[in-house]
């Protein structure tokens, strides 16, 4: 059977070209990149190598440019990070109603913790309202974190125009975005966007698992997240993963340098398979139909399961991901489309296909030939199914 | 490692059973799509045997997996051996369900239950003198077909078809949707 | 030149095993573990043999092993999610004067965050005193950590005693050992020492960087410290590093069968180091004589500075760390030198030579040709020097 | 990527002019171990010129290279164009410095700065004619020796060998150990 991966927002393969670059680190080139012996010189040049990468990237300076373990450490870092050092502005954050768990579960201990979230609603299309933000800010404000790309719906959000806003109400204030969809995926410029903070990760453009990064603008006051020694300037502790930290830079210079093709590609596919999904009697597309991410096609299908039909998908060769209930260890159906207004009995037909580099045409029709009498057989087995149609 | 076994994999892929029965003895429901689950149980009764079961169910794989096996493990059992049929049974049948699947297997054997319980109210209605009535909401029986139910206060509508009871929310009469499709 | 490394305390190289076991995973099973489909069969089940290989390692469950991306995150998990966790309990913690900085300044951030923190003296051989440790416990403290094997002086604590006594005070107070240094290279039974929590890290054994794990006991009752998905039962977020989480369990198991060979090999070569270094002229060993992790030999050089000691090391090959003031980029003398009462002008010439299984009695005895000649050299560009043998 | 570059291992592989002067005209000490660094230079004047500079260094690879850059820099300069020397300069001459290394080349350029001023200041001792004794807290100079420095009001002693002031807390006369070890 042929094999068809669609679901690289959970993770993408790894580039060829990426391996080899990472394959000396764990080789000769094991060496901590603090020793003052020759044994730290190759990898302390490559971890700064890599540094300068992606920071070309972002358009960001190296010193800016702080490397973690995954996009959930940065998400964790930037919220806690900054809340933690700003106590004395103010204790209040500002989220939108669809950012990853990590974002999301940190502003919740924060909440814990004494600190007071807003949570801003999005509209249908999941579009966040620059203005809504502007006014959500208060003088004890010291936060604001909008995700970019979101990977459930693909919608992105105006970051620059909130980023805009928000400091029009309130200068000093710090704006973060989880950028983990984006960066590498479509341009991303910490200037043009107005960030002071925004995460990345390597695992999502083809770099290394376990690979990260926090941009943090230069003067920004925020705490060490994970304690302890001298390394990254003494705001994150640990010993490097050289590894993983040079893959990521290769990644994301391959990333900036094949980018313009690889949107190209990805959104060819994307809508030729919105187009054939949503043919399908009772099959909407979720998120923004435009302003989305190039690779990402997300759906409900009604009267079914996320997971049935992820399973069935299986079966057929084809690998995607699904935000509903039962896919969830919460057992909730995703926060997501139901802060888009996705009625929960139909958030539990959530699918989404997450398309990349290697995806081709085929790939795309596979997917068509399928879904339909998947979707069909499914239907056919639900009790809510044959109810409505006679109604 | 696949989150589920090979058999609980082959009862999703081929499940034994789905449908409905028109003339079922007795039907359960169980579950709502909301929570992501829902499962429909229809029994055919002979001699307290159960000579048919069949199931539609709304619901992830272990929820489809699972109402094929309690279908399965149910077919030709005496209503106390189909009654004593425990969740853990119907996970231990599947070779073992992920730790949040198992509400999914509790599922399956209640709706069996329901179905089961649904059939003995009917039984003991009929006992009773054929009642001509149940009330949808809190399955009591009456004699003459009430404009609200004498038992729980519920109003009533009824099929201008087949003259059953419609359940309260919804458009269309359960019995006669179950026929047209069958 | 022959090159001989000497610093396993900073990182040790990877093993080949464990290298050829983690190849797969940065290749064709490149999957998430959480996806459902088939891309993630592979991926989950290799993570789950991992857990089991590293529980084994210490006598855990495999439930109670819970990943991390090093030990420092391990170490900030165990303080500030245990000090989260039980704020209503009490806001006090106890460690000693002679922790790993991801310890201390974890403790540090949780004192800005308003908790308490006892800090238990050593003794000259850098020993704490269980009594002294059950006497700082109080109604209000929630936690007690200790490090197993210091990385800087060698000295193992009495982590058993320590834990026996705090419980015998207070009983439910939870007990966390830094087993960094230990874990892998020396037998750690969980049970024996009786802590709730104990963090380490692959690095330190021949696994892979950037991984780590902290062992939870069953019951304990501890916040999630990278907060985000359902990742590790959702106490740690952030998408799993599988190759490092494999490479850690296969050097788990390899550290669990070959031990005892290791720790005969490593203590052999330690005690010919010892001697040969010791019998240079006010040169001093630091730490425990004989309760010390098998591979680290620690002493104070009077009258030179560790960094140019380290300098002249390198040029003759030879590869090994400081604590002095020079070498560490906070330009401060060394805490855990200052702790066993070593004058901070002794300390800057410290040097830790750490032992691995790939060393040889011609490591040890190309480090004894040489290092007479260096402390010369050194001592006689020093101007402190002359005037003492003056005087 | 070494830590270093190699203009400044050269310079801690095979520093230049180690060493101490036993008639120095002038001495510049800075630092001390507790900070883990320590420099001692010692400087030969002529016709206002630097005709010999040598040091001694207690610190990390920096430090010894700055001490030998220094040296080498001021070697044979004027006193003017020595005490012009800044830390930038010894470090952009070593081809850069790690950025927590700066304070060594700072304290390179101040040795031989207090080296030079020490010099000025015996100058000027002598031109007061010829006064004996200098304070070694202060730097005052007297005719006489007096038991407490009437300057700064320190107690002072002096080695029985050669009569030179020995500095508070220090054993041994360091004139004496000077010689001795030259
Ligand atoms: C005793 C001790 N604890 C914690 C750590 C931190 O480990 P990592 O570098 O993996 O964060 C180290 C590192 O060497 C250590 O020696
Ligand atoms: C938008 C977004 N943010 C954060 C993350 C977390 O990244 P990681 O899994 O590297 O922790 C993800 C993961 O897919 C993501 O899609
Ligand atoms: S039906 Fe949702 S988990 Fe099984
Ligand atoms: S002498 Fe210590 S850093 Fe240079």
């Amino acid at each position: 059977m042929r094999e068809v991966y669609l679901d690289h927002a959970a993770t993408t393969p790894l580039d060829p070209r990426v391996w080899e670059a990472m394959v000396p680190f764990f080789r000769e080139q094991f060496g901590n990149p603090q020793s003052l012996h020759r044994y730290g010189d190759g990898p302390r040049e490559a971890v700064e190598h890599a540094r300068a990468q992606v920071a070309e990237l972002i358009g960001a300076q190296d010193k800016e440019i702080f490397f973690t373990a995954s996009g959930s450490e940065a998400n964790n870092f930037a919220l806690k990070g900054i809340a933690f050092a700003n106590e004395n502005v103010g204790k209040h954050l500002v989220i939108s109603a669809i950012e990853h768990h990590s974002v999301l579960n940190s502003a919740r201990t924060l909440e814990k913790l004494g600190y007071e979230i807003t949570v801003i609603p999005v509209d249908a299309h999941g579009l966040v309202d620059p203005a809504a933000v502007a006014e959500a800010v208060r003088d004890d404000t010291v936060l604001v974190s909008i995700i970019h790309g979101s990977n459930e719906i693909g919608t992105i959000q105006p970051i620059a125009e909130i980023a805009r806003r928000v400091k029009e109400r309130k200068r000093r204030i710090y704006v973060h975005t989880d950028a983990v969809m984006t960066a590498g995926t479509i341009p991303v410029n910490v200037d043009e966007l107005g960030v002071d903070l925004l995460s990345l990760a390597g695992s999502a453009f083809y770099g290394p698992k376990g690979s990260g990064a926090l941009y943090i603008r230069r003067g920004t006051r925020i705490m060490p997240y994970i304690d302890g020694g001298v390394q990254e300037k003494g705001r994150r502790g640990g010993t490097e993963n050289v590894p993983a930290i040079v893959g990521l830079g290769l990644a994301a210079e391959l990333a900036r340098g094949e980018m313009g093709q690889r949107v190209a590609h990805l959104t060819a596919l994307r809508d030729r398979l919105i187009q054939g999904l949503t043919a399908v009697d009772r099959v909407t597309l979720t998120g923004h139909p435009t302003q989305r991410l190039p690779g990402l096609v997300s759906v409900v299908v009604e009267y079914v399961e996320g997971e049935a039909l992820l399973l069935l998908l299986n079966a057929s060769g084809i690998a995607a991901s699904s935000g509903s209930t039962c896919t969830s260890r919460a057992l909730k159906a995703s926060h997501v489309l139901t802060a888009i207004g996705v009625e929960t009995a139909l958030a539990q037909g959530s699918l989404v296909f997450s398309l990349g580099v290697g995806n081709t045409p085929e790939d795309v029709d596979q997917v068509l030939g399928v879904f339909p009498k998947i979707v069909e057989r499914l239907r056919a087995m639900s009790p809510l199914y044959h109810k409505v149609e006679v109604a | 490692m696949p989150v589920y076994t090979d058999k609980v994999l082959d009862h999703f892929m081929n499940p034994r059973n789905v449908g409905s029965i028109p003339d079922a003895d007795g039907i359960g429901k169980v579950g709502n799509p909301t929570c992501g689950d829902m499962m429909d149980f229809y029994i055919k009764v002979k001699d307290n045997r159960l000579e048919d079961v069949k199931f539609k169910t709304f619901g992830c794989g272990a929820a489809i997996a699972v109402s094929s096996m309690v279908s399965e493990m149910a077919m030709g059992k005496t209503l106390e051996e189909a009654k004593a049929i425990t969740r853990e049974q119907v996970a231990q049948e599947l070779g073992g369900l992920p730790d949040n699947k198992m509400h999914c297997s509790n599922l399956g054997a209640e709706a069996l239950h329901a179905a089961i319980e649904d059939y003995e109210q009917k039984q003991a209605a009929a006992q009773q003198g054929g009642l001509a009535c149940q009330c949808p909401f809190c399955n009591e029986f009456f004699k003459d077909v009430p404009e609200v139910c004498t038992s729980c206060g519920a109003k009533l509508r009824f099929c201008d078809e087949c003259g059953q009871p419609i359940p309260h929310g919804q458009e269309a009469c359960p019995t006669c949707a179950e026929k047209a499709q069958a």
